[in-house]
């Protein structure tokens, strides 16, 4: 008696989910979200995922909807919260492809759950532009998944935007050879660092201070103060959210005194720059925009509009832009023919928010932001494959 | 010598993201999994007032202890009376105890994701440095590692001296006897969750004055403090204090002379050596 | 072994049809029915296996997720250099060393302290693993394979058969009363000449291979094996209120907690995306509160009472 | 003839308090000894000494000449060396008859399967519970727990047989009863460790004595001769003067 009330209520709660609100004149297209909105990656998915999913879908539906053959419609988003699960994840999207009958699935968040959901986005042949998924297999993956695109790149070139950048700064006799560098030890640190090593030392700058720390560390003073000791010109840090604010603390107050000043994940946010305000001048970070830029300027003025949200100058534009490049490519097919989307997707350039998006061969997108700096109040663009709109790099003043 | 003013410090944080869950669980015996969330709150307050109204989190500590302390007694007695009447063990009460306590933490996390959003919040107070001895360290950190020493002093002193310490101690002790001698040991337990809850809140206020924290990072610091009250001793304020102190000094120890990747694991390794010789603890009596 | 009753063959039989029936689901169901097979499947062997050494000894074992992510990285890790059904048996095996060591370690401890130390050791083994990952220079661990949603399902259904099965004899064996004396009465077990330390690490060791064994069977579904994602608590937790709603006094109590919780976790993130922690958290809470002895309690209340009001006793 | 259990010296400190102080005394096969003693004399911590249930601080414990002072309950349980509880201690989740089958499973003889089971029969037989084997202990009345409790004891054919004031909070006819079972085990020559407070059990039982108080053996012999000791009566009623 127990399991059929169960399933029996089980589908009363699906259906309900399901009907949502009546069919208007318009026809409705269910549009599909899944990431975490609690879990340890909350954090970041609240800042460059969620608000952009909003904005995308307000803004499509801004112009009178999706147009697909001659038909228009207004999209409507089905959220779901994978609490940074990968099982969560799997069955979220199964869940919107088979139940909710949902035409347009969007990627999940991070590399971790995008991986996992990959199978099944293949299966369904659905197209799967992952806009913060970072891996050197794009080859690997493409292979084994014709239909997923990476756009946020891999390790390789962002580390080579940081040399780049810091071999420009070393020229210009704004920094020495000597280079501190830390990592957080979870995958991501990890691979930065193994790249980021002979990368540096190829490029003529020596190693004078390197190091790990486990992820959840709460005081990173120790990490901070031995940096300080090795006197280095450069400070990197392959770092997450909780690690960036708080090795620009610990900089600020051990004044760390280097010409450049690297930090990853999160100095894009906007809560960074609301944190030491002009603490921020000169700091660089990965990703960036052309914040100089039209596109991104009218961006980023709607998204604080619909969402009451600043964007953060990284992820944001990215995830907006590959959703930029799904809706173009549905109308452009005219249908909603996944072979054929994936086919122009693979196929065509795309103008979008951060500028012009090409996929490669091995569905890899070789042309995107690698290393920023805030210069008055903005983070600007620095280093990119190939993209346009980079301003030049400065030295880091004294932390005020 | 660094080393050890950092450990030191670093030893006061914990001993702020401890001292609260001892109270709960040496007093009330209530192993409390929801002890993150209700730093996390503290915090989450500290940052809403200073940015909101720039009120500093040294004032909000005022206000964050009270409203814990009403909001934890209310805790109490809907969620956690119950399960001691029905209890007819301890160890009944403390699986309980952890079941609902981490059922109590999800629904924590969801009103805070309601109230707050899932964002980061981090902002910068005192994030100036202070010398002491030569060598620079964060004014937050500092203020934070006095404010502990004043809290835990104030407990450790309120514990032993007064008339009302002493019955929370008695509870501690010998439940059962507690009751013979008059203590009314059901008010005394919830008087013990709810001054845990509030020194947590607390504690939570001051240290999000120089941690980044975010609704769901409540989990990391129920851990931490467990692993220090279990290493403490638990329901002995000095046990926490010295466990906190030495898990400070060992990390920023192995932090800076072995290898920063090492740390977290250091500190696991040692509460499972003092588990495995001394399961009482440090400073704990042996429970039969 | 005392030898099979015609009741015992009727048993048998009933549960080798059921598993049939379970079996045929990747053709009855669609792909969603599946992916919810697979995460029943999964669970059901975690929480019996869970079941099989809490339930005589009442200790309650946070250290699923510890085990499951040793599994994951055992296929992680093996799938380049090994074929893949050799990393089953060699995940069981290192999970039920893991299990034994810990065993040792532990069981002296009393009932809160073994419970916090099983919730510290995920988090232990995952430093360590992350730390020789840095040294290493390994980085997060690519599992493409053709294994697929329907091979998964079976491994897992297979698996939870042989739980049942092992579970089953168990519970006939010797240990299996030196296990149902201890759940009385240690005291008494003890000076019956029984070595309580050795029977409850024998056992330990039965949820900690079939731990290591699932997470070994799901890399595969997670392509990308990180930490963070293989060592969650949560996974602890949702094994432990699963097995104490379906109750742990019988060998079936799981199961009958796991299907109802899982469709209740479907129907609460299907209907309330942006609460789903929250009104999960309510749900803990309800277990705790109205079902302390879970289904199987329920159940055998109704039988006892039923049979009691026909003064059949 | 060689002392089958022999205690040396056998001292137990609880932190300070000495609650068992260098006992020395034997038991030789097929005796039936008292150990007496007023309340707080130490006669059931030397018992849970003898049978491991508590460490011994210092001194000796030898069963047939092999020292068992630091082995662990369950083996000495497996030597042959079977007691009851002060308080009964039964197996609330099980049957008469499997709570009897407990100890011929693992005790010093152990047997498994149907023959554990025709053990277990003719133990409750023995014992006076026969075909009562299906019925729940939560039934059962005071003396027949303490029944199935001896069956238990019994089941593993044990050298030595300690029995915990078993005869304690039985009224007149079941005392009759619980001595004549005792008796029975007497006559089929089995070694037993009495723990007493019923004075004629003793007097009839009891082949030697040894009397102990606060910790400390103050008198070792026949029931007679110990319970006309001055030392005894003084230490049972206290000194004449304040009498």
């Amino acid at each position: 008696m127990k399991r059929r009330t169960f399933t029996r209520l089980a589908a009363l709660a699906l259906a309900a989910g399901v009907a949502g609100t009546p069919a208007i004149a318009q026809e409705v297209l269910k549009v599909g979200a899944v990431a975490p909105k609690t879990g340890p990656l909350a954090g970041g998915a609240a800042v460059s995922y969620w608000p952009n999913v909003k904005l995308w879908i307000s803004d499509v539906n801004g112009r009178g909807g999706l147009k697909v053959g001659g038909k228009t419609y207004k999209l409507e988003a089905i959220e779901y919260d994978d609490q940074t699960n990968p099982g969560e994840t799997i069955k979220a999207v199964q869940r919107l492809v088979d139940q909710d009958k949902a035409k347009i699935v969007l990627p999940p968040y991070s590399t971790g759950l995008n991986l996992a959901a990959a199978p099944i986005y293949a299966r369904y042949g659905l197209p799967m532009i992952t806009s913060t998924a970072t891996t050197d297999k794009a080859d690997a993956l493409s292979a084994q998944f014709p239909n997923v695109f990476i756009t946020l790149g891999g390790a390789k070139p962002v580390v080579q935007g940081v040399v780049d950048t810091m071999v420009k700064l070393r020229d210009r006799g704004d920094i020495g050879k000597k280079l501190a560098m830390v990592n957080v030890a979870d995958a991501f640190g990890i691979e930065l660092m193994n790249e980021a090593k002979p990368a540096f030392k190829k490029a003529g700058f020596d190693l004078v201070y390197e190091t790990s720390y486990p992820l959840g560390t709460q005081d990173l003073s120790p990490v901070m103060k031995a940096a300080k000791a090795a006197a280095p010109d450069a400070f990197i840090a392959w770092s997450y959210p909780p690690d960036t604010f708080a090795l620009t603390e610990q900089a600020i107050v051990e004044d760390l005194k280097v010409g450049a000043f690297f930090t990853a994940v999160a100095t894009a946010f906007p809560a960074y720059a609301g944190r030491f305000r002009t603490g921020v001048e000169g700091v660089l970070g990965i990703g960036g925009v052309n914040a100089d830029g039209e596109a991104f300027k009218t961006y980023a003025k709607r998204h604080e509009e619909v969402t009451g949200a600043k964007p953060d100058y990284w992820a944001s534009a990215m995830v907006y832009s590959s959703f930029q490049v799904l809706e173009k490519s549905i109308e452009a097919v005219g249908s909603f023919d996944n072979a054929a989307i994936i086919k122009h997707i693979k196929a065509n350039s795309f103008d979008t928010v951060i500028g012009p998006i090409k996929f490669d061969q091995h569905n890899n997108n070789p042309s995107f932001w690698t290393v920023g700096q805030w210069q008055g109040g903005v983070f600007k663009g620095v280093a990119s494959t190939g993209r346009d709109g980079a301003v030049d790099v400065k030295k880091k003043a004294a932390w005020k | 010598m660094d080393i050890l003013i950092t450990g030191l410090l670093l030893g006061g944080t914990y001993a702020l993201i401890a001292m609260g869950l001892n109270l709960q669980y040496g007093m009330a015996r209530i192993m409390n999994l929801a002890n993150g969330e209700m730093l996390v709150a503290g915090g989450f307050v500290a940052f809403w007032f200073w940015t909101g109204s720039q009120i500093s989190p040294l004032l909000t500590v005022f206000v964050v202890a009270p409203v814990a302390f009403l909001l934890n007694w209310l805790i109490y007695l809907i969620f956690l009376r119950p399960l001691v009447k029905r209890a007819k063990s301890r160890g009944q009460l403390e699986v309980d105890s952890i079941l609902t306590t981490f059922g109590l933490s999800f629904v924590a996390v969801g009103l805070m994701l309601a109230f707050f959003g899932g964002d980061y919040f981090s902002y910068s107070y005192l994030s100036e440095p202070v010398h002491i001895l030569g060598d620079t360290y964060g004014a937050n950190r500092v203020a934070a590692f006095l404010a502990a020493v004043v809290i835990c002093g104030l407990l450790w002193l309120w514990l032993n001296r007064s008339r009302a310490g002493m019955t929370i101690r008695a509870i501690s002790v010998a439940p059962e006897s507690a009751r013979l001698v008059g203590i009314d040991v059901r008010r005394t337990a919830a008087l013990a969750f709810a001054l845990g809850g509030a020194v947590t809140a607390t504690g939570g206020a001051l240290i999000s004055t120089f941690l980044t924290l975010d609704a769901s990072t409540g989990v990391i610091f129920t851990l931490k403090a467990l692993v220090i009250v279990i290493m403490g001793g638990v329901g002995d304020v000095r046990g926490t204090i010295v466990a906190a102190l030495l898990l400070g000094l060992l990390e920023t120890f192995v932090a800076r002379l072995v290898d920063p990747g090492l740390t977290l694991a250091a500190a696991y390794l040692l509460f499972v050596v003092i588990l495995l010789f001394r399961p009482q603890g440090l400073f704990g009596r042996p429970t039969t | 072994m005392s030898a099979l009753s015609s009741r015992d063959w009727g048993n048998l039989s009933l549960c080798a049809i059921a598993l049939a029936i379970a079996a045929c689901l990747p053709w009855t169901a669609g792909a969603y029915g599946l992916s919810i097979g697979v995460t029943i499947a999964m669970y059901t062997a975690l929480a019996t296996s869970w079941a099989l050494f809490s339930g005589p000894t009442h200790y309650i074992s946070l250290a699923s997720a510890a085990f499951f992510g040793v599994g994951t990285y055992v296929t992680g890790i093996g799938i380049q250099y090994l074929p893949y059904w050799t990393l089953l048996p060699i995940a069981g095996v290192a999970g039920a060393v893991m299990a034994a060591l810990v065993g040792l370690a532990t069981l002296r401890l009393s009932g809160v302290y073994f419970v916090i130390f099983t919730l510290g050791l995920a988090e232990f083994v995952r430093q360590i693993i992350t730390w020789s990952q840095n040294i290493s220079g390994t980085k997060g661990i690519y599992v493409l394979t053709s294994i697929g949603e329907m091979h998964i399902y079976w491994q897992l259904l297979g698996l939870a058969a042989l739980v049942w099965l092992l579970g089953w004899l168990i519970g006939r064996s010797r240990l299996g009363f030196a296990l149902r004396i201890i759940g009385d009465d240690e005291a008494v077990a003890r000076h019956s000449g029984i070595d309580t330390a050795r029977a409850k690490i024998l056992l330990f060791m039965v949820p900690g291979a079939v731990a290591a064994i699932t997470g070994a069977v799901l890399a595969p579904r997670y392509v990308y094996i990180e930490p963070s994602l293989a060592f969650s608590p949560m996974l602890s937790f949702q094994v432990v209120i699963m097995a104490l709603l379906g109750g742990t006094g019988r060998l079936w109590g799981p199961l009958v907690g796991v299907i109802p919780f899982t469709f209740l976790w479907e129907a609460i993130s299907v209907s309330f995306p942006n609460q789903t922690t929250l009104l999960l958290g309510v749900c803990f809470l309800v277990i705790v509160y109205l079902l302390p002895k879970g289904f199987v309690g329920l159940i055998d209340l109704a039988n006892k009472r039923m049979r009691s009001a026909e003064g059949y006793v | 003839m060689t002392a089958l259990l022999s205690l040396r010296g056998v001292t137990k400190r609880f932190g300070g308090l000495v609650a068992v102080n260098r006992m020395d005394f034997d038991v030789t096969e097929h005796q039936v000894l008292g150990l007496i003693g007023p309340n707080g004399s130490g006669k059931s911590t030397t018992l849970n000494l003898i049978s491991g249930a508590f460490p011994v601080t210092s001194g000796a414990i030898s069963l047939r000449g092999q020292p068992i002072t630091h082995l662990a309950a369950q083996d000495i349980a497996r030597r042959g060396v079977a007691r009851t509880f002060q308080l009964v201690r039964l197996l609330p989740s099980m049957t008469v008859l499997q709570n009897v089958k407990a100890g011929a499973v693992f005790g010093h003889r152990r047997h498994w399967g149907h023959e554990a089971d025709a053990v277990a029969e003719a133990m409750l037989e023995k014992v006076g519970l026969a075909g009562r084997g299906h019925m729940m202990v939560g039934q059962l009345t005071y003396i027949d727990t303490k029944r199935v409790e001896l069956a238990r004891v019994l089941a593993g054919e044990p050298g030595v047989v300690l029995l915990d004031e078993w005869l304690a909070g039985l009224n007149p006819t079941e005392l009759e009863e619980g001595i004549r079972l005792i008796r029975g085990l007497r006559d089929e020559g089995r070694t037993v460790i009495l723990v007493e407070h019923v004075m004629d059990a003793i007097r009839s039982l009891c082949d030697r004595c040894v009397v102990m108080a606060a910790g400390t053996k103050i008198a070792e012999g026949t029931p007679a001769e110990v319970l006309s000791d001055a030392a005894v009566i003084r230490a049972y009623l206290g000194d004449d003067d304040d009498a």
